[in-house]
């Protein structure tokens, strides 16, 4: 390939004087600090950019609003420490959602052993904050070694599949589990993860044979894999990262660590885009001076 | 899945074909075929770019990338030598960053005989063929000190590049370096083609060689090339014709040629 | 003669079995340079290339049942064997190192000292990093490390890892200047270039979907929302093309690595001298 | 001794000390520099000896008694002789060895690597009852179209003269034009993942380092 785009504009000088040729030749230190500040202003002193739901995020929220007061959502929790910045945030805005909805959830986790402890602590905190409480309003499952043999039985016979809860309490004992024998209990999955092949379970033995809705949260890298299930109309949401994240927390109306990040992740970008619009400005206008 | 833990006998007759068909132009070009090569405009600026370091008096930084011996790494080993050459027939310094010590010795045999095959073997010099580091960002860091502390006046990025790939190459442009970079991978180019002034992309890498020594046997290779790419685009057609026929939902699972590429349910 | 290789009984027979081979292979290689005439050499070289090429190749291609055939057993040790081979070399690149930096000190170069905080930083690390890894403690580990534990603590975690840190951060600041210099509508490739990534960076941020958010979701200009024209381009434009890309590669890399099985490579190096 | 407090510090001054180089190359990002060069050196020695040779050479050698390992440092050692004029023969007889062993692991990795890539670009290119008609022109026709026309530009034996030449030259500029598409947005999608490694690096700096005698950064709750 030949000269790419971009040569030239080695300093101020080489694109003519005034004003918008030096607008075109800022020297990079002086980027850097922009840069430096805009990170550290809006880490320290956060001025909110608007958030606008994406369809995709919308989904899932309208998706837990759907479900029928008799039924259960399950929110696979299928993530652990490995993708806890992104996962972890996703997750809250999600139980914050469920709670905010009046609807009762449990938690499980086919694929992270590990990971189902930080979900449960992520919603311990949420339902103090809505005094909700465990057993009646939400309850957790725990980790079930198996992937699609836990979620064939789970469909014909909840309490049996799932035995007991994450503290050993069988769950049949569970007030909210009263009624909830079969799928036909369960009105949404939502499946959190960074682990590849999960979702697919979920569809193929739960969503496909049964028609529970599907919503799902995945870290930015594995989002577009799963695209096409949104566009089929398979699922019904889903979150995307951070961004995700940070979307579900402005619709539950409480900012979070992800709308945090978010907004500076949105100062950044702008601040970005600007150099780049001031920088093709001073392109332009000084090219114009020159003929 | 499956099938790809080992060859099918699809893949093994796909594989064979390829390679004969490289092979044989291999061998018709060095019995005396006449082979044409287009004009491939980042590699001609090569030698522009060590002019200005001879202009200039200042040495040249060549980095071959991350990887260890591999084929990315021989590749851009090969253009090295074509660039030692150069240099030296102008007596400029070449400066080779390492990352990898195995690539080491590789290197410094390839550069002492690069300056042997100009003519000037008192050019080597042992010490301008350097291990920086083995971290990726220590490595980057390193290198960029050494572009600072000898001023470089030219940079030839070739080889395997990471993330790394953006920190050598905007603080070369802003030591105000010419710099030339090549990498068959596709992720770090957009960061070349913002940085650089010549950007060598995708498979213009492993044409190099042949483009820059016109060396009979390269030049067969590289029509092979062109004719096991233009195999591969029939292919593509014909399985793209199968799916068609097929229809969106029939398509992984009934495509015979899916299933022949060890894909399929 | 597989037979031969079996571990030694005992101590007496390890170091025996040790020094016979170890002289064995000197004087194997003693032969080989002595009476090897140059192009003799060139085709050993040749032959060692092709055989180490073909033991690879032919494990994936040779027909196998129930994935396995009979090179597979050979494949772990054989690649643990080069690995280990390789990690032989570890003493050129530290040579080299220890080469310029230990001219800079001798010399008494400007900067000098620099090259003597290298050999400090190495130094500590090689020994505390051993050091650590010979003091193996129970788990879990005492709130009160023993000081040689301390200071490895130190030197990885407060200097190593954060420095390790701060420089992939530095990137931040060098896509920033990179994306402000290079985005100019200097061409139509550059314009493209510039657009494309304006749209994708629009989309990933929340403000990206404010600007848009104007348009309904379910209308027909749905598709010119950032976050969905941003998913877009990267899907349907950036991936085709990286997959072009890819294949372009894929039989570059293919010619490449049959010419140096082969030892058909030529060019400097590659083809002169023994 | 506990060494969080020196970490913290250490930690702090080396970030700060690497930030300087962002105005330019200067003393001090010189010697933290030397410094990290040196770590990774002496760092790059422990573990060839305690993940490498420790665990796959020594320990099978001498605690097994497998003998035969002796003969991995003579080949390990014939790169050596690279520094030998009549010897750096036997350095590229193992040199040979490692590029025969490359050669032959790209030979393995072609299809399980290019494969999959290869039968995902069999898109169908009629509508269906799965399919509607706009993904078919927005998403598959585009597919295909990029697909070959960034191939071609990839054909470097053709010359771009004559009519047929004029049409692949045509077409692999279109080809040019989707890439530059393409490095753009892969430009764009970066941006985000490299600004986090900064915002990390800010939460450390000024949660946890200022926080720790400055108790205002502290509470920000970053």
């Amino acid at each position: 390939m030949g000269r790419p785009p971009g040569r030239a504009d080695r300093s101020a000088q080489e694109a003519g004087g005034g004003f918008w040729g030096r607008m075109q030749g800022i020297p990079r230190y002086y980027i850097h600090l922009l840069l430096a500040g805009v990170v550290v202003w809006q880490l320290l002193a956060p001025i909110s950019m608007p958030i606008a739901p994406s369809a995709a995020t919308q989904g899932v929220y309208d998706a837990i609003a759907a479900v029928p007061d008799d039924k259960l959502i399950v929110i696979s929790a299928d993530w652990d420490a490995s993708t806890q910045a992104e996962t972890g945030p996703q997750t809250q805005a999600i139980v914050q959602a469920c709670l905010r909805e009046g609807k009762r959830f449990a938690l499980m986790s086919l694929g992270a052993p590990m990971g189902i402890r930080l979900a449960h602590e992520i919603a311990q905190e949420a339902a103090r904050e809505h005094g909700a409480e465990y057993g009646v309003d939400w309850c957790n499952w725990g980790y079930k070694y198996g992937y699609g043999n836990v979620l064939m039985a789970l469909a014909k016979d909840i309490p049996r599949a799932v035995g007991s809860d994450f503290y050993g309490t069988p769950v049949a004992e569970l007030p909210m589990m009263e009624g909830v024998t079969d799928i036909r209990g369960i009105g949404l999955v939502i499946e959190v993860t960074g682990l590849a092949a999960i979702t697919e379970i979920w569809l193929g033995l739960i969503q496909g044979p049964y028609g529970t809705p599907l919503a799902s949260a995945y870290t930015a890298v594995m989002a577009p894999g799963y695209y096409p299930y949104l566009d089929s109309g398979q699922m019904q949401g889903m979150l995307v990262g951070a961004k995700g994240a940070a979307e579900m927390e402005a619709l539950v109306e409480r900012p979070g660590k992800a709308v945090a990040v978010m907004n500076v992740q949105s100062w950044a970008h702008v601040l970005i885009i600007a150099l780049i619009v001031i920088g093709n400005a001073g392109y332009v206008l000084a090219g114009r001076r020159r003929r | 899945m499956g099938g790809l833990e080992h060859a099918n006998w699809f893949m093994r007759v796909l594989f064979v074909a390829m390679g004969a068909t490289i092979v044989t132009s291999v061998l018709l070009a060095q019995r005396g075929r006449a082979m044409f090569v287009r004009r491939i405009p980042g590699l001609t600026a090569i030698e522009e770019a060590v002019g200005r370091a001879t202009e200039m008096g200042r040495p040249i930084l060549f980095s071959p990338g991350l990887d260890g011996i591999s084929i990315v790494t021989l590749q851009a080993l090969a253009i090295l030598a074509y660039i030692v050459r150069l240099a030296a027939e102008r007596a400029t310094r070449v400066i080779v960053a390492l990352r990898a010590s195995e690539v080491y010795p590789v290197a410094e045999e390839v550069v002492r005989e690069a300056c042997e095959a100009a003519g000037r073997p008192e050019a080597f010099r042992p010490q301008d063929v350097r291990f920086v580091a083995e971290e990726q960002f220590a490595y980057a860091l390193g290198t960029v000190g050494i572009m600072a502390r000898e001023q470089t006046a030219t940079t030839f990025l070739f080889g395997g590049f990471y993330a790394e790939a953006l920190i050598l190459a905007e603080n070369g442009r802003a030591l105000g370096a010419l710099q030339v970079a090549g990498c068959p991978d596709p992720v770090q180019i957009p960061f070349f083609i913002a940085t650089c002034d010549y950007v060598v992309i995708g498979d213009e890498f492993y044409a190099a060689s042949a483009y820059l020594t016109r060396e009979p046997t390269l030049t067969g290779s590289l029509v092979g090339q062109d004719l096991v790419k233009a195999g591969l685009i029939a292919l593509v057609l014909a399985g793209i014709g199968v799916a068609t026929y097929l229809g969106q939902a029939a398509n992984m699972d009934h495509n015979l040629l899916v299933r022949l590429l060890g894909g399929g349910g | 003669m597989l037979r031969l290789f079996q571990p030694a009984t005992h101590q007496g027979v390890l170091v025996a079995a040790l020094a016979g081979a170890l002289v064995l292979s000197i004087a194997l290689l003693y032969c080989l340079h002595r009476f090897l005439g140059p192009r003799q050499r060139r085709r050993l070289i040749a032959a060692v290339t092709f055989v180490a090429g073909l033991f690879y190749g032919l494990e994936y291609f040779y027909p196998a049942r129930e994935g396995r055939n009979f090179l597979t057993p050979w494949i772990e040790p054989v690649s643990t064997m080069l690995a280990v081979i390789g990690a032989f070399t570890v003493g050129l690149g530290i040579y080299s190192l220890c080469q310029v930096h230990g001219r800079n000190v001798a010399q008494r170069r400007s900067g000098w000292h620099n090259s003597a905080a290298f050999f400090g930083a190495m130094a500590a690390m090689l020994v505390f990093g051993l050091w650590d890894y010979y003091l193996r403690l129970p788990e879990p580990q005492p709130q009160v490390l023993p000081w040689p534990k301390a200071v490895y603590a130190i030197l990885f975690g407060g200097l190593y890892a954060p420095l390790q840190a701060a420089t992939f951060s530095l990137l931040a600041f060098y896509i920033a200047s990179a994306a402000y210099r290079a985005f100019r509508i200097r061409s139509a490739e550059a314009a493209l270039m510039m657009a494309a990534a304006f749209v994708v960076m629009l989309g990933q941020v929340p403000v990206g979907a404010w600007l848009t958010g104007f348009i309904p979701l379910d209308s027909a200009w749905a598709f010119f929302r950032l976050e969905v024209l941003g998913d877009w381009i990267m899907r349907w434009l950036n991936m085709p093309a990286q997959r072009g890309i890819v294949f372009g590669i894929a039989v570059g890399a293919l010619a490449m690595s049959l010419r140096i099985w082969l030892s058909l490579e030529r060019g400097t190096f590659f083809s002169e001298g023994t | 001794m506990n060494p969080d407090a020196y970490v913290l510090w250490a930690a702090a001054i080396a970030t700060l000390g690497v930030y300087t180089i962002l105005y330019r190359e200067n003393p001090i990002s010189r010697l933290f520099e030397h410094i990290f060069v040196g770590l990774s050196a002496g760092y790059l020695l422990v573990i060839t000896w305690t993940l490498n040779l420790e665990a796959k050479w020594w320990q099978p050698m001498v605690a097994e008694r497998r003998w035969w390992w002796v003969f991995a440092p003579v080949a390990g050692g014939l790169f050596y002789f690279i520094f030998s004029r009549r010897l750096s023969w036997l350095a590229r007889l193992v040199m040979g060895l490692f590029f025969g062993a490359g050669a032959g692991t790209f030979f393995r990795q072609f299809f399980p690597i290019y494969a999959p890539q290869f039968y995902a670009c069999f898109k169908p290119l009629r509508p269906d009852a799965e399919l509607p008609w706009s993904q078919v022109l927005l998403h598959h026709w585009m597919f295909v179209i990029i697909l070959l026309t960034v191939l071609s530009y990839f054909f470097f034996s053709v010359s771009h003269e004559g009519r047929a030449g004029r049409a692949l030259g045509r077409a692999s500029l279109l080809g040019r034009w989707f890439m530059m598409i393409a490095f753009g947005a892969m430009f764009g999608n970066t941006v985000m993942a490299r600004v986090s490694l900064f915002i990390g690096r800010m939460r450390f700096l000024l949660t946890d380092w200022l926080g720790s005698f400055i108790p205002w950064f502290a509470g920000r709750g970053l």
